[in-house]
């Protein structure tokens, strides 16, 4: 709720505008800089990226080794890296652990796998509840965890940023890594939804 | 709002409205089908802006969290997500003479309502101290497995140390090795270089027995090594002397 | 805008933005000279309405704190303080029935920006329970000088137990005798009368020793028995017990 | 700054007669009883009860030890009573000792002493600050005590309401009961200031 957007809000546009013309004056920045930070994070970085990541985990036991070894490398042999990714760690889940990943304190997130965070991430509700009450946050995402489950939640206080990586459904043996890869959604390497096998 | 620090009040953010760890009537959480990346065009720009200009304005990533902590709380809540970062670069902006006040407003559309461009309340925590220079690489004090107490420390500025933690007991569970330490280079008061920890906290030592968990649940956060202190004879010692009296 | 609970979201306000004891970012306490008893003349009308109306809707302090505390976080910080006497009166007289939402709007001037009349969270609590009857008068658990430790309590609802004391070790200073529970009696589930007393903490006991007090200097609340619990040899016990493992 | 008031916003002021007008069409109130609520806090029911209890306290040492012993009893004496009395405790102010009064949860206030509170003791700086920094927000005040005065905050967390009898300033012996009353301020019974004599 107080994390609308103003898009009908003149107000920050009119800010942003300001800012932005000012710094280009100064020299301080170039336009076409910014363009091309907007390009990479709209359309190059994303959580297609994670899910190639976790596609690969499931497919080939040495690399889901190396992965959860140190994740910043891991990630790296397939070619992303950047901000936010300087010191990333894979999170498993099992049948008998769920792991959830937050920042309490602002919105850390591991960009070069998931891109930018969505709104829900950075809202006020998930920032407050998903350290105390994170079976109840689960729930508003429609997953209700067995009690035997233990649940970790990993707030990135620091600058470790965290990837969950999901469990691989049932019925997915014959899939591909590309098809794999396209059933991984961003809420499960968040830890707030499981991935479900296509249904044929 | 232009959100510019007036040179007298410099006031803490630590147990700010942003540290919202465990707090409630935020609601559920409403996952939003199908989101952009950006919302609206001036968030795009926002986002790219941010980015870029705080290494030309030699802003690190501890102060721009810290400018997001020192817009004031109602405005905070009151704020989307990019209304804070753009908060928080005109802040520092403003404060560093990379831009003036009257620079900003000039360039600003004169639809906008006057009352949003007041100066609000300073955060900007302690003064900057020097950085001692020759100092060791920092050796580990913690190791995985030690049992430790996160410290109740409420300094005056940015932390990386939420309240939900303070006096509560945890236990190594990795060490991270050596990072520059938040609460000191948000304030260009050295970068103190110090462990960093996974530290795990079960759920039921933070919020009670009444927690809606389970007794495996627990939280994992990262914690520098000056947040935390040993779990050991000390501790059993201060109660004693406590019953003593 | 009129806060009216939804039918479904039944959410705790424990830890809310009202419990705002050690928070900071709010900045200087400003003193207005020559104040005014009222500003407005609705503050004058809503105080007086919210003080004679709650008898006849059977809506008991607590309940009316509650409902103070169910408003949202960012409402909550943008309202004056009267505006929030009147978002509680709206949403407890709603929820009673005595008025309907429909005969609110109504009366209402129509240059009223429809955005603001939009249902808001509701922050119930717990559902209510009945009350035992034939209970013994409650015979004390401390006495004065006890040595104490708030609990670390996050019932779903309403409390007087505030964050910053949870967890932390005080002293008996004062049995105040016996009252009404809040944290049942605002949800109408028994008046649970028991003793509260006035418990005195070291402020650094509640701050740590960076603290900007004295060594003497203490804070002292009213908190009920069930609020507290002993420090005593099952403390240390406690503690033992986890060094072991 | 947060707590502002609507003076010239239309919004409260319309909802405030709508509830009037219906709560009035049901029965439910009468707005001759508004009106002498509205009245009594206004013009009968202010800071200067206190004033008077305080200024008896100085000058007669039986009634300061039966306000000190039961305050409810002491202030029923001189006919203060009402809601948000029934429990009033007076904490005096000595060379050693400065008392403090706050509500951290919401904004109780002795109505029958003090009236009803001046919007800095319901602002959020109040009642965020005084419990963690007592002498930072009595320098707001302009006070700053000596570090061996002990500060002692009470936080009215439950039904007790708190009245601070503060020092009788040096110089003011010669004054009547009447006089001294009427240098006794609403702050220096909240904690926040301290009585002042007269300047002759």
């Amino acid at each position: 709720m107080s994390d609308h957007h103003n898009t009908d809000d003149s107000g920050p546009a009119a800010r942003v505008k300001a800012l932005e013309a000012l710094l280009t004056e100064k020299g301080l920045i170039d336009p076409a800089a910014i363009d091309a930070i907007v390009d990479t994070y709209e359309t190059r970085v994303g959580p297609r990226n994670g899910a190639r990541v976790v596609a690969k985990a499931w497919m080939d036991p040495a690399y889901r080794k190396r992965l959860l070894a140190d994740a910043t490398s891991a990630v790296a042999e397939l070619g992303f890296a950047g901000p936010e990714g300087g010191h990333l760690v894979a999170v498993e889940n099992t049948d008998r652990v769920h792991n959830l990943v937050v920042c309490t304190l602002c919105s850390c997130y591991p960009w070069p796998v998931l891109g930018l965070p969505p709104v829900w991430y950075k809202s006020f509700a998930y920032r407050s509840r998903a350290v105390s009450d994170p079976r109840g946050v689960l729930e508003d995402f429609g997953l209700e965890l067995p009690r035997e489950v233990e649940v970790r939640v990993w707030d990135s206080s620091a600058e470790i940023r965290y990837l969950v990586i999901p469990q691989r459904p049932k019925g997915t043996a014959k899939m591909s890594e590309d098809e794999l890869a396209a059933i991984v959604t961003r809420d499960s390497m968040v830890g707030v939804a499981k991935v479900e096998a296509p249904r044929t | 709002m232009l959100v510019v620090a007036s040179e007298s009040a410099i006031i803490a953010t630590v147990n700010g409205v942003h540290d919202m760890g465990g707090m409630d009537g935020f609601g559920a959480v409403v996952p939003e089908k199908n989101e952009p990346v950006f919302h609206a065009d001036w968030e795009r720009r926002m986002y790219a802006l941010a980015t870029s200009v705080m290494g030309a304005a030699q802003v690190n990533i501890d102060e721009f969290r810290h400018a997001i902590e020192r817009i004031p709380p109602a405005r905070y809540l009151a704020s989307s997500y990019y209304e804070r970062w753009l908060a928080a670069a005109e802040m520092l902006l403003v404060e560093r003479g990379v831009v003036t006040r009257e620079e900003l407003l000039a360039k600003q559309d004169a639809s906008i309502d006057p009352a949003w461009i007041a100066n609000a309340v300073a955060n900007r925590g302690p003064a900057p101290i020097k950085e001692k220079s020759g100092s060791k690489p920092p050796r580990a004090r913690f190791s995985k497995g030690d049992r430790v107490r996160a410290r109740n420390l409420n300094p005056a500025g940015h932390t990386r140390l939420p309240r939900y933690v303070r006096g509560k007991a945890g236990v190594i569970a990795r060490d991270w090795g050596v990072f520059v330490f938040p609460d000191t280079n948000a304030h260009h008061a050295g970068t103190k270089p110090q462990h960093c920890y996974s530290v795990s906290f079960d759920a039921r030592e933070l919020w009670g027995k009444s927690a809606n968990a389970s007794s495996r649940d627990r939280v994992l956060i990262d914690l520098w090594e000056d947040y935390l202190e040993p779990i050991a004879a000390k501790s059993t010692a201060r109660s004693i002397k406590k019953r003593k009296k």
